[in-house]
């Protein structure tokens, strides 16, 4: 119960961090949204539509920086984004729930698809150790663990779906079907393969690899030994015991990490056109769209608090030496 | 001299430090490696690779093979630059946070863990787009900024368990003053994990800034990797039958990356006496 | 050709859109509402072609210029809205009142710039009266789109009114919507007899430049609008036969000088630089010479014809750097001995900087060429590039050196780009903003010149105008133009044709989804 | 007999023996466990005092987590006591001390550390290790520090000293390490050395070698020790009298053979059947099971022991006993012998 | 009383860089029926490797290099894993050096001992398990409530209580105690032997107790073996061991324990340190220590360890007639 009180107090925290760098880091970026609008259109608008845009957009009130902090919790708390700049005059809430879905769809899979392909292989790589394949997995799973996702992505994009033709060139599902609902489910599938995959392929390795060493670790701690011992069959302790235990600390790695792995799959989706956040978030950065942008960075960042938050809950369910509030 | 044959007996760490040896070499001697100059724009453009362009020829009429060695200089660079700042940040507040513990350790923690959680990349990309890029220094600093807190919480817990051994303790006895135990008795002792983490780090920081630089939030302008791959995929050069301009410099990326990755992994094998074998 | 064309099949469009919102409301800017509201739903009153300034009536059938202050327009008779409404001329009238009334809608200031009153004399005609003459104002009231008056008086805060529900005057109607593509069904009662061929229109979103034009090589799209930097290798080669492009030239690539610093503020040095600048390898390496190289007055080809001065041809500003350090040396510059500039009061020339946009492959490319260039008169650049919002505020701010820009400014003659680039009151003379001339260039002669264009229908008083603007920018050279600057429309034949091309290029080249597109939606039909 | 309570005991001992070189007294130590909103106080040591004189060893004894580490540490200054005073030669030790006054305090005071395997730097050579405290404490420089280094090591029968000058720990056995240690402590010529169960991480055939080299360094010397253990029977063979601590207290202090062979404290008489002792009857004698470890943070009212005492009365579950002499010289924490 | 387990010339110890490091060298030892066996040595001198070797437990780089173990009359060593992990445990079990940490940290105590049992007893009735484990913990005097607690709930005593619990719980013949109480107070040490030892009494199995405490041995093995460097270098009955050691090693040994009654008075322990294994010359090991070493012998053979009274066993030159010294 304390623990679970003290991950509360830990998340609120974080998250008023990040919300008020999120608040404040745009106020820092020079320019105009109403300006950058206007020259977008390159001549094809009036100058004159400046001051249209400018009321448009509301951006001729005079507010002080701290009033506009208040306001800005008050839309947090009544979860009234506003209004996108770059989508206008579409809420800003439609629009990511536009998007949303799609990214947690693909960066959920890929992640769960990849920590537990990366925890089993770095489970058989442990146990198996000194053999030829389990220890040639290593070197694989560093290269793998370093290549550019995006670059991966884009080598996927021509070999797969342009030149092979194996798979749709992009978007997120098959935009000429009527198929609605489960129908769609198969089409979506075939459009997330490749974006998948390219996810799954580079983090994949940095699961194996904490995993190997931590089974490693945990392979020659006693309990295991003791396992031996009493004569249990050898898998009961390789999953029983050592990766029961070795998962502990890639668990708190996993919630970690999901930051690094929305951040990547942001370039994979714009490789892919995949309709998620990665492109809107681009799209809001280069227009100054505040509104948009300050949304889609506190929904990542409570994204991953909440992640964080339940993986860390999960951890304290397998471990229960720190739900005692050891350790 | 132990320490060496130890290194070397060490497959990994000989593979990524003969790797990063090399291409610490090709930046160091670009000019005399490179046929012609990074932004001569004085070829005929989209060749492809023959004798005298191994790897062919930009859109903008540069020799690809001549961007890619150049290239390595500043790629090597933000790396290891951003990897020793990294590095720095994290033993700096990873020491202090926990040799002092008490309050300077909890708000030390605290921000730590803040910056673990926010998320990097959304972070560089709303950071890089309003500073005004005029060099790699403002790639360096944001990708240090969102680069160093994952060391900072290994390198804390590490002081931890150092601070609380004996010697640490005869130290004090001893009358040793606490900067000459932070940084005499207990920082040599780290050095494996410090290294480990630089090497973490750079990894991080050459694919961030790939990832920037591809986004076009870098210096478009300046020669790296990075920026190769961005002018290639703007070029269409997987569609021209330019797929080298493509394939390469990402391939160094990897390769790079995989040499930093090479090592800070042996570096842990070496410092973690269960993972030897 | 006497053939009817095939009824029947989809137009597939793919464009850089990101998420398409629900949104059809036809005052916002395009990109704001979905593609496909200001061509396939929404009609304007007369379509005004940027290349060739024709005009062809759409909901109007006929306009008049009674004197410079008052303009009648005769509306089309059986034109019917979506909703079975008959469509009038008080429709028409309302649409600009509405506009009046909430400034925001008014995004091309018609309102702000001399109109003072629109009425409806009867079911088909429209008055727009005009307070202080300003002809070149008829384009922006012939290309705004007309809405139902039943429908919109209803609407209280009509920017943010979505009309995810559009009723149309238009030869499509909504179909079906995604965020990702949206689908328009042909109107069976449109006004125009047989058209559309089509039975849909869908337009898709894709995220990168890249996707559309993998999509377009497929065959999975039929066009999109697409800057493709080698269009003839990445995109025709691989199918000849039917990949075609047809760019035409809209505008011009400029480099802007900033004359409220020197040394741009000396007329020697900028006309120094403007020999000094190679722009021909600026076609060939940015472009791939898709592009070709702009006219030094910054006219666009298919308006020289009509509007340049003949007696000013012999300006060419031809690439001649030995010209180029002669003009300086006569101004009193001086080399110094590494070869670097030297103004004439003794100060060094610092590195100047180029600016772009960041990640702007075609301007950092001839950002680059120019620098090397301009090496030899002894001025360092450096190449300067921002990101988008940045990148404005500089240019609008004042704070750059030099910077590679578009012309602000276009339309069926010169003036638009003149007026934009060139008037002082867009100039941020007085220290603030220069809301489109980046120059900051002001000149009385100038200021004159458009005035009195504006104030006249009289083609050979606004020939006149035009050629006094023509010999001011020659001479004091405030800008200097690089390349022209095309639309890029991409499209492949193997299922639809009827596509505007150079010989017939009925769509003044504009994007799949703006006016002009319209006429495309009418032409394209099934081999 | 004449019940005095620990300062009166203080006073007592003080005034026998003028040649204290340590005082504790009401001493008290507690730790803040846990962050944030469930914060706990462990009591380690509990009103604890003792005089230690000139080349006398007292050994303090107790079971595990009864508190004696934590009595070294505050003593050697690695810990800020919470309550009570430290004398050292008569000199009260100040609460705070600057650098100045710390350095001559760590030269009376010195430390030996219970690990020979963590207490050595292993990045430093046995030579830098003895060199330190001696330039910390300016007592020599130049050839005169090699010289005095190697006399040190020699003093610690690590000898031939330039072979050892320059090893790393690991290449020592565990019991030249703990010499290493030793030498350490001494370099700087302390007056009292806390040890901290110096030997217990020894092979058994070398224990007696390292208690030995201490012994003798005490003579020669003029140390004294404060020796913690927790084997009964090496207490016995070094030190002149034996403090026994239970759950923070201290509940029996005296010479080491009264302590052995006639125990005062119930707990003491449980160390005393608990440890082995072949050389009287190879049967041992049964002990009693139950058993519980007191929670330091948490402790019963009363006499600490006073759940696991086969003789305890209603009354030791009352207050804690006072330490008091029971016999010339002996104290206990019993009530049971407080009363005549 | 019937011999339990036989081992006899075993050889066993680690493969480093294609080189063996022998940490049990020439092992020969019977343990009868209900017997309990000290076995003494110093930190690394092989006892637990020993150990290993005979229940089968040693695993890469360990291994037995030759030699062989028969328990019940079967020889283990030819056994296949499969086979001897059936037999472990369920014949003979064995309590681990560092038994506070051979519970699995994140399992309910109850689910540890279940896997176990399954793992024997081949069949998954819980209620029949539990019957057994209460029992076990009532013998072993642990609260039934604690059998639903987690490790970290337990204090060391009490861990170490139930690991002994469940090395007793399926009636092995043989039970090997690798320094069980080495952690632990001196007051929880002794009354776990004596649990242990009334256990034993009560249900008849055979102990193998590993210890550097000789002084504790003396008082409750039945007969001590002593090992020094790989060896056993000396084997007796507790008794005669305490009274009258042979061998200069076990004589040093029992010297190095000072008295907790009697007189003080300096004793001196062993000069010198042990060797290092993967160093070991021809002769004795104890030589360079021994002040008893006879000069241009000890160096150059190493004794084998021979009966030199009845039952009494010792591996010394100065106990072997003039004869086998020069053929040895
Ligand atoms: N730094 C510390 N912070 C919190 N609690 C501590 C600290 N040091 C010691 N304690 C607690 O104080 C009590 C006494 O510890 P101490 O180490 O002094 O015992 P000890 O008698 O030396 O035990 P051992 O024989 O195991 O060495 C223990 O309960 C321990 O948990
Ligand atoms: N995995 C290993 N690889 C190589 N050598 C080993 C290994 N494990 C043990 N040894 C060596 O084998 C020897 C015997 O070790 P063992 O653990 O059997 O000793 P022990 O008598 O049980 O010691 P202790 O009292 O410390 O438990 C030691 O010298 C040790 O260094
Ligand atoms: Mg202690
Ligand atoms: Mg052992």
């Amino acid at each position: 119960m304390r623990y679970f009180v003290r991950r509360i107090g830990f998340l609120l925290f974080t998250a008023w961090a990040a919300l008020t760098i999120n608040f404040i880091l745009p106020h820092m970026m020079p320019g105009n949204p109403a300006q950058v609008m206007l020259a977008k259109f390159q001549g094809r608008l009036s100058p004159q539509a400046l001051s249209a845009l400018t009321e448009a957009f509301g951006l001729n009130m005079d507010k002080s920086l701290f009033m506009q902090y208040i306001d800005y919790w008050k839309r947090i708390f009544t979860g009234d984004f506003g209004i996108s700049l770059t989508y206008y005059p579409s809420r800003v809430i439609d629009v990511l729930a536009e998007s949303v879905p799609w990214t947690i769809g693909l960066v959920g899979c890929a992640t769960i698809i990849a920590f537990t392909l990366g925890t089993l292989l770095g489970i058989f790589s442990a146990w198996r150790r000194n053999s030829a394949l389990a220890d040639a997995l290593v070197p694989v799973a560093l290269f793998f663990n370093s290549i550019p996702y995006f670059w991966l992505s884009l080598l996927f994009l021509y070999l797969f779906a342009y030149y092979l033709g194996w798979f749709p060139l992009a978007g997120g599902y098959n935009i000429y079907t009527m198929a609605t609902g489960f129908a769609l489910l198969p089409s979506i599938i075939h459009h997330g393969v490749l974006p998948l995959s390219t996810i799954v392929i580079t983090a994949l390795g940095g699961w194996m690899l904490t995993m190997r060493n931590n089974m490693i670790s945990v392979r020659a701690d006693d309990y295991v030994a003791f396992a031996h011992a009493k004569g249990l069959p050898d898998r009961e302790i390789k999953y029983r015991y050592a990766a029961r235990n070795a998962i502990l600390p890639s668990i708190t790695g996993f919630s970690m990490s999901l930051g690094f792995v929305i951040g990547g799959s942001l370039l994979t989706e714009v490789v892919f056109s995949y309709p998620g956040l990665g492109y809107i978030l681009y799209q809001a950065v280069t227009s100054l769209d505040y509104p948009l942008m300050q949304a889609i960075f506190l929904f990542i960042s409570l994204g991953v608090l909440i992640a964080n938050f339940f993986t860390d809950m999960i951890y304290a369910l397998l471990d229960p030496r720190v739900r005692d509030g050891g350790v | 001299m132990r320490k060496l044959s130890f290194i070397l007996s060490n497959k990994k760490a000989v593979v990524g430090g003969c790797v990063l040896l090399f291409l610490v070499l090709v930046a160091i001697f670009a000019p005399v490696i490179a046929p012609y100059g990074p932004n001569e724009t004085r070829f005929f453009p989209s060749l492809p690779p023959s004798r005298e362009h191994l790897l062919g020829t930009t859109s903008l009429g540069q020799d690809i093979f001549s961007q890619v060695v150049w290239g390595t200089r500043l790629t090597l660079t933000v790396g290891l630059v951003t990897g020793s700042i990294c590095a720095f940040i994290s033993t700096t507040i990873g020491l202090v946070a926990g040799y002092f513990g008490g309050w300077v350790d909890e708000v030390l923690s605290l921000i730590t863990n803040v910056f673990l959680v926010l998320p990097g990349l959304p972070l560089m990309i709303i950071i890089a787009a309003y500073i005004t890029v005029q060099s790699v220094v403002p790639i360096i600093v944001v990708i240090s900024i969102t680069g160093w807190a994952w060391g900072a919480r290994v390198l804390r817990s590490q002081m931890l368990t150092l601070k609380s051994r004996d010697y640490v303790k005869a130290a004090i006895v001893a009358g040793e003053p606490p900067l000459r135990i932070i940084f005499v008795e207990i920082l040599p002792n780290m050095l494996g994990l410090i290294v480990a983490n630089f090497f973490g780090a750079a990894l991080y920081a050459v694919l961030s800034e790939a990832g920037l630089e591809f986004l076009g939030l870098g210096n478009v302008n300046a020669v790296t990797w990075g920026t190769i791959l961005y002018w290639a995929q703007n070029n269409q050069a997987m569609l021209l039958g330019q797929a080298q301009w493509m394939v390469v410099p990402g391939l160094l990326i990897a390769i790079l990356g995989m040499s930093f990755a090479l090592l800070n992994f042996a570096v842990d094998e070496m410092t973690n006496p269960r993972l030897r074998r | 050709a006497a053939e009817t064309p095939k009824r029947g099949g989809t137009v597939r469009i793919a464009g850089q859109w990101g998420t398409i919102t629900n949104n059809f409301n036809p005052f916002l800017a395009s990109g704001q509402n979905a593609p496909g509201t200001r061509s396939a739903l929404y009609e304007p009153l007369i379509f005004v072609s940027v290349l060739t300034g024709e005009t062809t009536p759409v909901l109007a059938v006929s306009y008049e210029w009674k004197d410079n202050l008052t303009l009648v327009v005769e509306t089309r008779e059986g034109v019917t809205w979506s909703d079975g409404a008959p469509f009038s001329a008080h429709d028409v009238a309302f649409t600009f009142n509405y506009m009046k009334e909430h400034p925001a809608l008014d995004l091309s200031g018609i309102w702000a710039n001399g109109l003072s009153t629109v009425t409806a004399l009867d079911d088909r005609t429209v008055e727009f009266k005009f307070e202080s003459p300003n002809t070149p104002l008829f384009q922006y009231i012939a290309h705004t789109l007309i809405v139902p008056k039943h429908i919109w008086e209803e609407v209280d805060d009509p920017s943010a009114f979505t009309n995810s529900d559009p009723v149309v005057t238009g030869p499509f109607v909504v179909g079906r919507f995604t965020s990702q593509a949206v689908t328009y069904q042909r109107r069976d009662d449109y006004w125009v007899e047989g058209r559309p061929y089509v039975d849909q229109v869908v337009y898709q979103a894709t995220r990168s430049n890249d996707s559309a034009l993998l999509l377009l090589l497929h065959k999975e799209i039929d066009y999109s609008y697409l800057s493709i930097p080698d269009p003839e290798r990445a995109f025709v080669a691989r199918d000849p036969q039917h990949n075609h492009y047809w760019w035409p030239v809209t505008n011009s690539n400029i480099l802007y000088l900033n004359m409220s610093k020197a040394p741009f503020s000396d007329t020697a040095f900028r006309l120094a630089m403007a020999y000094a600048i190679n722009k021909a390898p600026l076609s060939e390496k940015a472009y791939y010479g898709v592009v070709p190289v702009a006219h030094p007055t910054g006219i666009i080809p298919g308006q020289q014809e009509t509007w340049l001065d003949p007696s000013l041809a012999d300006i060419t500003y031809d690439y001649n750097p030995d010209k180029a350090r002669e003009i300086l040396a006569e101004a009193g510059y001086t080399w110094d001995s590494s070869g670097a500039l030297v103004e004439p009061s003794g100060d060094k020339i610092p590195a100047l900087r180029i600016l772009v946009g960041a990640g702007w492959t075609d301007f950092i490319s001839m950002a680059q060429l120019i620098s090397e260039d301009l090496k030899a008169v002894g001025v360092t650049m450096v190449i300067e590039q921002e990101p988008w919002n940045s990148y404005i505020n500089s240019l609008m701010g004042g704070t750059y050196d030099t910077a590679i820009c578009w012309g602000t400014g276009g339309g069926p003659t010169p003036y638009d780009l003149y007026y934009r680039t060139l008037a002082s009151e867009f100039a941020g003379l007085d220290g603030g903003q220069a809301d489109s001339n980046y120059s900051r260039f002001s000149s009385a002669v100038v200021d004159e010149a458009l005035a009195t264009y504006r104030a006249s229908s009289d083609e050979q008083e606004q020939w006149a105008a035009i050629a006094a603007i023509q010999r001011e920018v020659l001479t004091q050279v405030p800008y200097i133009p690089l390349t022209y600057r095309t639309d890029f429309n991409c499209y492949q034949d193997a299922v639809l044709i009827g596509w505007p091309t150079e010989d017939n290029p009925y769509s003044g080249g504009n994007p799949g989804d703006e006016l002009g597109a319209r006429f495309m939606l009418l032409e394209l039909h099934q081999r | 007999m004449l019940p005095v309570n620990s300062i009166a005991m203080q006073a007592h001992e003080q005034q026998a023996s003028p040649e204290s070189v340590l005082e504790v007294h009401g001493l008290t130590k507690e730790f803040v466990i846990g962050r944030w909103g469930r914060k706990r106080i462990v009591r380690a040591v509990s009103d604890f005092s003792l005089t230690l004189r000139r080349r006398e060893v007292v050994a303090l004894v107790g079971e595990s987590g009864s508190g004696k580490t934590t009595v070294a540490r505050v003593i050697g200054r690695l810990y800020a006591p919470t309550a009570g005073t430290i004398r050292i030669n008569g000199e009260a030790v100040p609460a705070k001390m600057n650098r100045r006054e710390l350095l001559a305090f760590r030269r009376k005071v010195q430390m030996i550390f219970q690990d020979p395997y963590a207490s050595l730097n292993p990045l430093h050579s046995v030579g830098y290790t003895i060199s330190r405290p001696l330039r910390i404490h300016n007592l020599a420089q130049g050839d005169d520090l090699k010289a005095r280094v190697r006399e040190i090591l020699e003093r610690c029968e690590l000898k031939p000293a330039d072979l050892f000058i320059n090893k790393l720990p690991h290449e020592l056995s565990g019991g030249q390490r703990q010499r290493v240690g030793i030498a350490r402590a001494l370099a700087v010529g302390p007056e009292l050395i806390l040890a901290d169960e110096p030997t217990s991480m020894l092979d058994v055939s070398i224990r007696l070698d390292i208690m030995n080299l201490m012994l003798d360094l005490k003579d020669e010397e003029g140390i004294s020790y404060l020796f913690i253990t927790h084997d009964l029977a090496g207490a016995h063979y070094m030190a002149d009298r034996i403090a026994i601590m239970y759950a923070s207290y201290l509940v029996e202090l005296g010479p080491s053979d009264d302590v052995i062979n006639e125990p005062l404290h119930p707990y003491t008489e449980l160390l005393k059947s608990a440890a082995p002792k072949p050389e009287s009857g190879l049967k041992p004698e049964e002990i009693s099971t139950n058993y519980d470890i007191p929670d330091l943070t948490n402790l019963p009212p009363g006499c600490p022991f006073a759940p696991r005492c086969p003789l305890a009365e209603p009354k030791c579950k009352v207050v804690v006993p006072p330490l008091l002499e029971v016999k010339p010289g002996h104290y206990t924490r019993c009530i049971l012998h407080h009363n005549i | 009383m019937s011999v339990l387990l036989r081992v006899e010339n075993l050889n066993a110890g680690y493969v480093q860089k294609d080189q063996r490091i022998i940490a049990a060298r020439d092992i020969n030892l019977e343990v009868a029926q209900g017997e309990f066996l000290g076995l003494a040595g110093e930190s690394g001198c092989g006892k637990t490797t020993l150990a290993y070797a005979i229940t089968g437990l040693l695993e890469r780089p360990g291994e037995v290099f030759s030699g062989r173990v028969e328990f019940n009359g079967e020889d283990l060593l030819s056994k296949s894993p499969q086979e001897m992990r059936q037999i472990r445990w369920k014949e003979m079990s064995i309590v681990m050096q560092a038994s506070m940490n051979v519970l699995n940290p994140v399992m309910r105590v109850r689910h540890q001992f279940y896997d176990m049992m399954r793992a024997h007893l081949g069949h998954n009735d819980t209620q029949h398990y539990d019957s057994r484990v209460l029992e076990m913990f009532r013998m072993v005097g642990i609260a039934p409530e604690y059998l639903d607690a987690y490790p970290h709930q337990l204090s060391g005593g009490m861990k170490q209580r139930v690991v002994i619990a469940m090395a007793l719980a399926l009636r092995p013949k043989l039970v090997i105690l690798d320094e069980p109480t080495t952690a632990l107070d001196v007051v929880i040490q002794r009354s776990i032997l004596q649990q242990i030892d009334k256990l034993r009494r009560e249900l008849g199995f055979s102990i193998i107790m590993i210890t550097h405490d000789l002084s504790l041995l003396v008082e409750i093995a039945d007969s001590i073996a002593v090992m020094y460097a790989g060896s056993i270098v000396e084997r007796a009955a507790a008794e005669e061991l305490y009274n009258e050691p042979l061998h200069p090693y076990t004589y040093g040994l029992m010297n190095s324990f000072p008295p907790l009654v009697g007189r003080r008075k300096r004793m001196h322990g062993i000069p010198g340190h042990p060797p290092d294994l993967s160093g070991l010359g021809p002769g004795c090991s104890f030589a360079p220590r021994c002040p008893r070493v006879i000069k241009g012998l000890c160096e150059i053979a190493a004794p084998p360890l021979e009966e030199v009274t009845p039952n009494r066993y010792a591996a010394c030159q100065l106990y072997r007639d003039a004869g086998s010294r020069t053929t040895g």
